[in-house]
């Protein structure tokens, strides 16, 4: 068996009354892309949310390498590994792209005690953002504004500012979402490059690529985890079918 | 302090509460549903206090002033809208800080020119002018009970307004979701010239209300605008309750502040707002 | 081509202000000292609010403590010597401004406008209500710093001109300071947290950290221009941490142009310029000042510096049109 | 650039002037005595809270030099005048803008104390005359004091000092005193307690609050509790309005005489509607004094000005009858600050307000009256303190 990087176990969080996600357990392993798939208001983003920091869970535990890192922010999970990108493209619209790789880059070694030093010209930090930029598919970019890209590359540099900070797990919240479908045979190939040396957990709505790439896919609903497996066996698993798709056809 | 005084230092700080949350909500309303720091409003309760002025030594009755001030003020505050508040909801909110900012000197020299520096004073309504005793000693005028009945019935109002009316649901949809109202098909430039226009005339309206015991005077403006930003920010921003009850905490903490520790009354205000920012950095009622 | 006019104008800027007292009069030397001490003052902001996305509505508590400091510090029948006084007075301000900087930065927005205003109110309440600060009125200093190390003296700060050179040495320090701060990873890092806090939390960014080390050096480098001020002037009061002077610092900063420290020099030089300009004209010169300022968020968004290209870009875009 | 072409001129001048004095001295003389103009500069607060405070001191200021025909001791008077907002941050920059910019000889203002306490500063630093038309901050002619700064106003020490007497006469033991907590306010105190205690009576209790907030109701409360003889308040403009009226909607003024020093009725009385009507105060002036000098000049000030002149008109007017006493003592000769300032300090001022003559310390020996509001009016009751000269703590000269 691969190694376990993060772990979710029994994990629930709350809103007031409503219960966003109960109980749900999760396991991230190198080389394996898995997948979270749900409706709408299936508690994905919540999940997402718990795993990289910007939410704390109601309950539960989440580990990294066995070490429990329930009680750690955003910005300490970001450190040790942990990197994620988001549904709504989050990135800095006016900064060049290289500047946003540069950024993330420059976290591994954030230096900030050096404040006559020229951010430009810290080598390590600018060679891992341009080995990043290339990565993700977008050399030749580095110097276009960031808000000035389509909304397909301002995919791709999200993944590219999560590959800058040398993140071992990736948190990736629909990257695919509203990408041609060009753009979407790229990202997956990417996907499937980038999953050699990390754990990824992907969520996302595109049914096609879910299945082209995933390697393990966890079906939530109504906060809960439904079913989690292969993608065979889910595709084959009656439960699935009744209430996930059950709901999709409600939903949309 | 004996009891009796105790008693009466808290309806002081009840009274001295209300009149604070008369002028600060207007300012709440704009603030939470504009986003606007309204630096002017001051000057809106300024301009008020010497429409009083003005009108009643016309109309010799304060309370035909105020019949007559409000619409007025409620007219002024829309074509400030227009003429100037309009072109700002896309830009950063500082610009409209230096805005309102550069309006506050232009009211007071307007202010200057037209009636002068002096001090004036306005009359209590003959009926109001009673006072009730409290103690062997002291009474209680009735002209501020009537401004506090006047400010519990206003706070009714306009929670009625704001939860019960059609008008209150728009606003209350535009302090959450800009786009939302968009989206209901609510013409946007008409709610907003309203709330300010509602902003400005509830500013006036305390300024008006606070003349009598307060009398006019140039400066009058600044005063009070501190501290109603302190009363929205405490309350959470946009929330005519929390507004209420930080009114009445600032009421009290003010009061007995004077009172039991008078080395540090001027702090107290503001000690009491960072207390509470510290343990609910959105306000006491921070919706959404 | 644009940038090489801009570092042109900067140099004849920097000639002029050097030049000036060999021309200009005592008055109008103590003027500019003034208006490059509020440079200074609205550099500090500027990092603040234009680069690190923080609006503090409370800058002049920091510029007053140090004010305050070297008054305090000041024998009241001696000099105090400037080696002791510069530190001390911007350390003061530098750990008011870190421990209230620990408490305003956990509130966000016009929250943060608020809060910074309340600390900074209560400060002046401080120095109005207690002895500590002489009271209402003020104090003296009555003597300015003693440059002397160990009895050379290299300049003196009682004579005008070495004043006014010192302070716009300490200017040119500030602005050249900032600059490399700005560029460096750690100023990359908090125009980053302008841009987009979360992201930058998401990418392994304290961003806590980063904030209170710019508003600590925001409030140090306000201090300097304070301490600058009280040395130049004389006087502290505490009118020097009123709100009505952080809205002044305020408005240099957006009238420039925020995020451009060029920006916020060419702000208080406005400022300055404006107030001299109107206060001779009438006895209502508030009135014109307050219509200026209208007029300027009216017609100058983005403030003056952001005008030029403004301009430039409609004329291009007309011609682009025809 | 600016600078150099009028001292270009100006040495071309002198070299003219003294290649003629050479050869004619009297046309030299002549030539001197013409340009010899005097330069004031009024530095006054126009805008703000004390804007009216400046307009009448400036009125009054003016209203003596056009009297005499636009000159004092047969000097031309130029004006210089500068807002100072009432700021005193900007203080010294403005006292700096009339001296170096402007250059004038005399320099008259304020009314803020802090901004008089920095005018003094630079007046000292600068060695330039400074008359102060009303500031009461007891250290500017106190520990403060110098050789080339005048008052032609008042010490807050002063009218409070006399009060302090007229209320332990009038058989009151036991005060409470309200004001607001900055320094005019507390050297007010200080010097009704002074008085007050010496003549055997106990303050209860000293109550201040921040400043400028105008919610008496606590205080009023706790006085209607402590039960004291009378109260001793110092307030001014809106403030003082706002008392007066809390005090006697509160139904304390029936119980608990309201003394106060006479800034509080002073400019207020018609705001206070009918709430002043017999309250007593002390200052240095009132409205129906009886000396012909008052009469004149009221009569004079109301036609020029369609208003009626207060008491700071008459401080104006005063600092301006200082100034001419100062003038004289150049007997036509070129201005010189030294020679003005010891002329000065022998002034007879035959002032609207009474003759007074200047301390040590250059503050005003005066009478200060005990006044009662009637009408619309501050009423002499009869003269408090006769010729009270303020003690002068900490002036070393």
């Amino acid at each position: 068996m691969s190694e376990v990087l993060l772990a979710a176990e029994g994990m629930t969080r709350r809103f007031g009354g409503l219960t966003a996600n109960h109980n749900v357990n999760l396991s991230l392993e190198r080389g394996v892309l898995h997948a979270l798939l749900g409706p709408n208001g299936a508690g994905k983003s919540t999940c997402i949310n718990m795993l990289s920091g910007d939410l704390p869970p109601s309950e539960g535990t989440i580990r990294f390498k066995g070490e429990d890192i329930t009680g750690l922010g955003s910005h300490q999970r970001s450190k040790i590994g942990i990197g994620r990108s988001y549904q709504r493209t989050n990135i800095f619209p006016k900064f060049s792209v290289l500047e946003n790789c540069r950024l993330a880059a420059q976290s591994r070694n954030p230096r900030p005690w050096r404040l006559f030093a020229d951010a430009l010209r810290l080598a390590d930090t600018v060679e891992r953002a341009r080995a990043a930029i290339a990565e993700a598919g977008l050399a030749g970019r580095e110097e276009r504004i960031a808000g000035t890209l389509s909304h397909g590359e301002q995919r791709q540099l999200e993944i590219a500012m999560v590959l800058a900070t040398d993140a071992q797990v990736l948190l990736l919240d629909e990257p695919l979402a509203g990408m041609g479908s060009d753009e979407s045979a790229q990202m997956v190939t990417l996907l499937n490059r980038l999953k050699a040396t990390r754990a990824i957990l992907l969520v996302e709505h595109d049914m096609d690529a879910v299945f082209a790439v995933a390697d393990r896919i966890t079906v939530m609903v109504n906060g809960q985890v439904l079913e989690s497996g292969t993608p065979q066996q889910i595709r084959n698993s009656p439960d699935v079918q009744q209430a996930y798709l059950g709901h999709e056809a409600e939903h949309e | 302090m004996d009891f009796v005084s105790f008693l009466i230092q808290v309806l002081n700080s009840l009274q001295y509460g209300l009149l604070l949350f008369l002028v600060a909500s207007g300012l709440t309303l704009v603030f939470g549903i504009m986003g606007i720091i309204n630096l002017a409003h001051g000057s809106f309760y300024m301009i008020g206090a010497y429409l009083a002025f003005a009108l009643t030594s016309m109309t010799g009755n304060l309370m035909l002033s105020i019949a007559l001030g409000v619409p007025l003020a409620f007219a002024f505050g829309a074509l400030l809208e227009w003429l100037l508040f309009s072109h700002l909801y896309k830009r950063d909110h500082l610009e409209q800080v230096l805005l309102t900012y550069g309006l506050i000197l232009i009211f007071e020299e307007l202010r200057s020119l037209a009636v002068g520096d002096d001090v004036h004073g306005v009359a209590i309504p003959a009926i109001f002018s009673a006072s009730i005793p409290l103690s062997d000693n002291l009474s209680y005028p009735v002209y501020r009970l009537v401004i506090s009945v006047v400010c519990l019935a206003l706070a009714g109002g306009l929670y009625y307004l704001i939860q019960r009316t059609r008008l209150g649901m728009m606003i209350r949809a535009g302090s959450h979701d800009r786009d939302m109202v968009k989206a209901l098909g609510i013409d946007i430039n008409v709610l907003y010239r309203t709330v300010f226009a509602l902003g400005v005339a509830l500013a006036a309206l305390a300024g008006m209300l606070a003349a009598p015991i307060s009398s006019v005077y140039p400066g009058m403006g600044s005063s009070v605008l501190i501290i109603s930003f302190v009363i929205v920010v405490i309350g959470g921003v946009g929330s005519v309750w929390g507004a209420l009850v930080a009114a009445l905490l600032i009421g009290f903490a003010d009061t007995f502040g004077k009172v039991l520790l008078p080395d540090l009354a001027g702090l107290m205000v503001y000690l009491v707002m960072a207390v509470v920012l510290l343990w609910r950095p959105e306000g006491i009622f921070r919706k959404g | 081509m644009n940038s090489r006019v801009s570092t042109i104008f900067k140099l004849a800027v920097l000639a002029a202000v050097l030049a000036f007292p060999v021309f200009g009069s005592g008055f109008y030397t103590e003027m500019l000292a003034k208006v490059l001490i509020l440079a200074i003052f609205a550099m500090s902001l500027d990092l603040l609010v234009g680069f690190t996305g923080l609006v503090s509505f409370g800058h002049a508590a920091y510029f007053g403590v140090a004010a305050y400091a070297v008054a305090l510090v000041t024998p009241k029948y001696d000099p105090a010597s400037l080696w002791l006084a510069l530190p001390v007075s911007v350390a003061a301000a530098a750990l008011v401004a870190f421990v209230i900087g620990l408490f305003v930065l956990r509130t966000k927005g016009i929250y943060f406008i608020m809060v910074t205003l309340a600390f900074a109110q209560m400060a002046y309440y401080v120095f109005h209500d207690t002895p500590l600060g002489g009271g209402s009125d003020g104090i003296y200093l009555n003597f300015k710093p003693d440059a002397a190390i160990a009895g050379w003296a290299p300049f003196d700060l009682n004579e005008p001109l070495h004043l006014y050179y010192f302070v716009a040495g300490a200017m040119l320090f500030v602005y050249g300071l900032l600059k490399l701060v700005l560029r460096s990873p750690f100023g990359r890092v908090l125009v980053g947290i302008r841009s987009n806090e979360h992201r930058m939390l998401s990418l392994g960014y304290a961003t806590f950290r980063y904030k209170l080390a710019a508003f600590t050096l925001a409030g140090a480098l306000a201090g300097l221009a304070g301490f600058l001020y009280a040395v130049l002037f004389g006087f502290v009061t505490p009118e020097y941490l009123s709100w009505h002077k952080s809205g002044d610092v305020l408005l240099m900063v957006i009238l420039g142009g925020m995020g451009n420290l060029a920006g916020a020099i060419a702000g208080a030089v406005a400022l300055v310029g404006l107030q001299e300009l109107f206060t001779g004209m009438t006895k209502h010169w508030q009135l014109l000042m307050g219509v200026t300022i209208v007029a300027a968020v009216l017609f100058m968004p983005g403030g003056m510096t952001a005008t030029p290209a403004r301009i430039m870009a409609r004329i291009n875009g007309g011609k682009t049109n025809e | 650039m600016k600078q150099t072409q009028p001292q270009v001129r100006r040495i071309v001048r002198k070299t003219i002037a003294l290649a003629l004095a050479a050869v004619i001295p009297a046309l030299g003389a002549f030539a001197a005595q013409a340009a010899d103009k005097v330069k004031v500069g009024l530095m006054l607060p126009y805008t703000g809270t004390y804007a009216s405070l400046g307009n009448a001191i400036t009125n009054g200021f003016k209203q003596y030099v056009t009297e005499n025909g636009g000159k004092l001791g047969g000097h031309e008077i130029e004006y210089f005048v500068v807002d100072d907002e009432s700021d005193p941050s900007k203080a010294t920059e403005n006292a700096s803008k009339l001296i170096k910019r402007d250059q004038v000889d005399v320099l008259v203002g304020t009314v803020h104390s802090g901004v008089a306490l920095a005018m003094a500063k630079v007046a000292r630093d600068n060695k330039t005359l400074l008359i102060i038309p009303n500031a009461g901050a007891d250290e500017l002619t106190g520990p403060l004091c110098a050789p080339n700064v005048f008052r032609s106003s008042f010490s807050a020490w002063q009218p409070a000092y006399a009060m302090g007497k007229i209320v332990a006469d009038r058989g009151h033991k036991n005060v409470v005193t309200v004001t607001w907590k900055y320094s005019f306010g507390e050297q007010s105190v200080a010097g009704f307690k002074e008085a007050f205690e010496k003549a055997g009576g106990k303050i209860a209790k000293e109550l201040y609050l921040p400043f400028p907030n105008v919610e008496f109701q606590p205080f009023l409360t706790e006085i209607a509790s402590l039960k004291p003889d009378a109260v001793f308040v110092f307030f001014a403009g809106g403030g003082a309005v706002k008392f007066v009226k809390d005090y006697d909607a509160a139904g304390l003024k029936k119980s608990i005489p309201l003394y106060g020093s006479g800034f509080l009725t002073d400019g207020t009385i018609d705001a206070m509607g009918g709430s002043g009507e017999g309250l007593m105060t002390t200052l240095h002036y009132a409205d129906n004094l009886t000396n012909p000098k008052d009469q004149a000049f009221r009569k004079a000030y109301a036609l020029a000005y369609k208003a009626q002149p207060d008491v700071y008109a008459v401080q104006g007017y005063d600092a301006a009858q200082m100034l001419k006493t100062g003038l004289e003592g150049l007997k036509g000769g070129k201005f010189d600050k030294e020679v003005v300032a010891k002329a000065m300090e022998t002034a007879k001022v035959d002032s609207p307000r009474g003759a007074f003559t200047l301390s040590k310390a250059h503050n005003p020996v005066q009478d200060i009256y005990l006044r009662k509001v009637e009408g619309r009016e501050n009423k002499l009751v009869g003269v408090a303190e006769k010729a009270l000269a303020d003690p002068a703590r900490g002036c070393r000269m």
